[in-house]
């Protein structure tokens, strides 16, 4: 099943770095019936260093949003975020800051 | 200093329970808004725009839209309006079958064959009106009102949102006709003013997230019907865009704040 | 006989090429904990002390549990991470996030909530682990027709 | 529908005449939900064109002509209040996504406040917490109770109410629990 679009906007708010990222995927739990099928990992870099890493479930909502903070920063930091699901699947995006 | 004192004395009155229902769902329905996929539909919207398709293998980069072929920014904020290629008022989903069935030469059975569809593949029509919709941010609202035709479909529209049949004897105004009323939690908004009907009809079309799919108006429509017991409207039908020509005209003057995110 | 060798090494070589991260650690005991105290047990966190210093925003009514928007941080100094549980979830463990030196401790998400339930944030600074809660009201939206 | 308008002048008001022959054209029946159901009956047609203010002496004419439709079950009309809440929970029954024949819902709790435990109430219709502790459960309120169910037009011409037995909606069982739920003692509405 092809991994569908991811977008994010990284912004730079009250001296830190802001970065809001949608991700499509289903997020399926197993009472919908369908086989499970969720976003377990999601990494975040900044400037080519990991600052965060997250274990999310079948819990979190479909088509994921999240919003996290990284610590000072500056225009045209590289920030990336990756996810991969319990089937291996996976998706990232990479931008500059605004 | 009297007539003040006993309305602030009354407004305390209410049940506090009411009140900070009223509050706290405002407050959900801005807290999801915030973090909102809806964006994520519009990049889809975007693809599908510039994917050639049909027997032409033509995409849809070259449709008027009613600002000229294939310009997007402001075009969906003008609509309802009347098309003189087409001869008649048409909203977006029947102006995007107008160009799939015209510019890329697919039949209209094969068109609409699926314009409503479901959080595990969302339809043609729905990831299209998110991306066109989205062009009209910001924008204000002026459907067409200056031609017959478009004259006609709101005093149309306007008998509709009245008309009491179907089933359960309902009309829109059964639901959408009294200030402050609920359908259980859901505050239904007296869309026949324009000051309730502006803020409903510049977050339209939507991502609902309570089934996670992306909803149009032509949908909108259809499944309220569907609610009232009545037989199902035909996809874009006159007797649709008369409706959604008349809520977009009663809120004419806001600016477009969509595509929306909703309960 | 060749071509069914060379489809087999390209089909290995494929295999291993996929990207390490697709086998990253996915914590499967704390994640299949049915109750929160099972969860909190297998991460180490069993009592966490009360803490006034986390923070949760999230709405106290939620028209429909499908997506309940949640914004946590911690003002505990060496927050290095932060769990989200939604107690009565069938499997209440929702996210762990780590933050590295460069993150704060701040997350925000949407999470499912299969009913009105407390959601529980635990704060894991220097190897001592702090909690806060908030009841979210979960209520059926629509016509539910 | 060309003479439905004077091309160029502004255009006359749409009638409910008018307005039917446009869903005529413009629906089609999908499930039970067939096309009948846009040809107006006496009542959907005066309440349309009067703007639910019918003139005093055709409404009365008409409730009493609404009020023959139902047929009141002999004995007490208390059925048992337990299925009545989960009939006035259920928000199904008569759509065309709905099976035919199988059991319908009330969707009350769409409109109004029933049980006390239930937060998520409509107020499009007045809240009934308490109705049976205030109005007893004697022949007359269950009779009463009973037919604005069923024809919620016998009693008020132009109500927002459907007609849920009259429109096949609920069953006279079905009903019977809905009364019970309103005036049973034992009922949360009236603890």
């Amino acid at each position: 099943m092809a991994v569908g679009p991811m977008k994010m906007r990284a912004t730079i708010a009250g001296g830190n770095t802001d970065v809001r990222v949608l991700m499509t995927h289903p997020m399926t739990t197993a009472q919908s019936g369908q086989p499970l099928h969720f976003i377990q990992n999601v990494v975040v870099k900044q400037n080519g260093k990991t600052v965060l890493e997250a274990e999310i479930s079948q819990a979190v909502s479909r088509n994921p949003v999240f919003t996290f903070r990284l610590k000072g920063g500056a225009k045209g930091d590289k920030i990336e975020v990756s996810w991969v699901d319990n089937k291996g699947d996976s998706n990232k995006i990479e931008s500059a800051v605004a | 200093m009297k007539r003040f004192l006993a309305a602030s004395l009354l407004a305390a009155a209410l049940p506090l329970a009411a009140q900070d229902t009223r509050k706290e769902i405002q407050r959900y329905q801005q807290m999801i808004a915030d973090g909102s996929p809806v964006e994520l539909f519009e990049l889809e919207g975007e693809t599908l725009w510039k994917k050639p398709q049909g027997p032409r293998n033509i995409s849809l980069e070259k449709c008027d839209l009613g600002l000229g072929p294939g310009v997007l920014k402001g075009a969906y904020a003008r609509l309802p309006r009347y098309f003189k290629d087409a001869d008649r008022v048409m909203d977006l989903e029947a102006r995007l079958l107008h160009c799939m069935t015209t510019l890329q030469g697919r039949s209209r059975e094969e068109a609409t064959k699926r314009v409503f569809g479901n959080e595990n593949e969302p339809s043609e029509m729905e990831y299209l009106s998110a991306y066109v919709a989205a062009q009209s941010r910001g924008m204000k609202m002026a459907a067409g009102t200056s031609h017959p035709k478009e004259k006609e479909a709101f005093e149309l529209g306007r008998a509709m949102f009245f008309h009491r049949a179907g089933g359960w004897d309902m009309s829109c105004a059964s639901c959408h006709g009294e200030e402050g009323k609920r359908i259980r939690m859901q505050d239904l908004p007296v869309l026949s003013k324009p000051e309730f009907a502006r803020p409903i009809v510049a977050t339209w079309p939507a991502y609902r997230v309570s089934n996670s799919q992306f909803k149009t108006m032509q949908w909108r429509i259809n499944d309220c019907y569907r609610q009232m017991r009545y037989p199902e409207p035909k996809f874009a039908s006159d007797a649709t865009i008369a409706l959604s020509t008349y809520l977009a005209v009663t809120a004419a003057g806001e600016p477009y704040r969509g595509p929306g995110t909703k309960r | 006989m060749k071509t069914t060798r060379r489809t087999l090494i390209a089909a290995l070589g494929a295999l291993l090429l996929k990207p390490l991260a697709a086998f990253a650690a996915w914590n499967e005991q704390a994640f299949g904990a049915k109750t929160a105290a099972d969860a909190l047990k297998t991460l180490g966190a069993s009592s966490p002390a009360a803490s006034k210093d986390i923070m949760i925003e999230a709405p106290q009514i939620a028209e429909n549990g499908a997506v309940v928007p949640i914004e946590v941080s911690s003002s505990i100094p060496g927050t290095s991470s932060i769990a989200v549980l939604i107690e009565k979830n069938p499997f209440p463990l929702a996210g762990r996030f780590e933050f590295r030196d460069g993150a704060l401790p701040y997350v925000k998400l949407n999470v499912k909530m299969g009913e009105t339930s407390d959601v529980r944030v635990i704060a894991t600074a220097g190897g001592k682990h702090f909690a806060a809660s908030r009841e979210i009201k979960v209520t059926i939206g629509g016509c539910g027709g | 529908m060309k003479a439905l308008f004077v091309l160029g002048l502004i255009p006359v008001a749409v009638c409910a005449q008018d307005v039917q022959k446009v869903l005529q054209r413009d629906f089609q029946p999908r499930g039970q939900a067939t096309m009948d159901r846009v040809v107006q009956d006496g009542v959907q047609r005066v309440c349309t064109e009067s703007n639910d203010r019918p003139p005093a002496q055709l409404a009365k004419q008409l409730e009493a002509d609404q009020l023959k439709t139902i047929a009141f079950p002999q004995g007490s009309l208390i059925g048992d209040w337990k299925n009545g809440e989960r009939i006035a929970q259920n928000g199904r029954g008569g759509q065309w996504t709905d099976a035919p024949g199988a059991a319908g819902g009330g969707s009350c709790y769409n409109c109004h406040q029933l049980s006390p435990q239930e937060a998520s109430f409509g107020t499009l219709g007045p809240s009934l917490l308490r109705f049976g502790a205030t109005r007893g459960n004697g022949p007359e309120i269950q009779r009463y109770v009973y037919g604005k169910i069923y024809n919620a037009k016998a009693y008020n011409l132009c109500s927002q109410m459907p007609r849920l037995g009259y429109s096949g909606t609920l069953t006279p069982e079905q009903i019977k629990d809905l009364v019970a739920l309103l005036l049973d003692p034992s009922s949360p509405v009236n603890k």
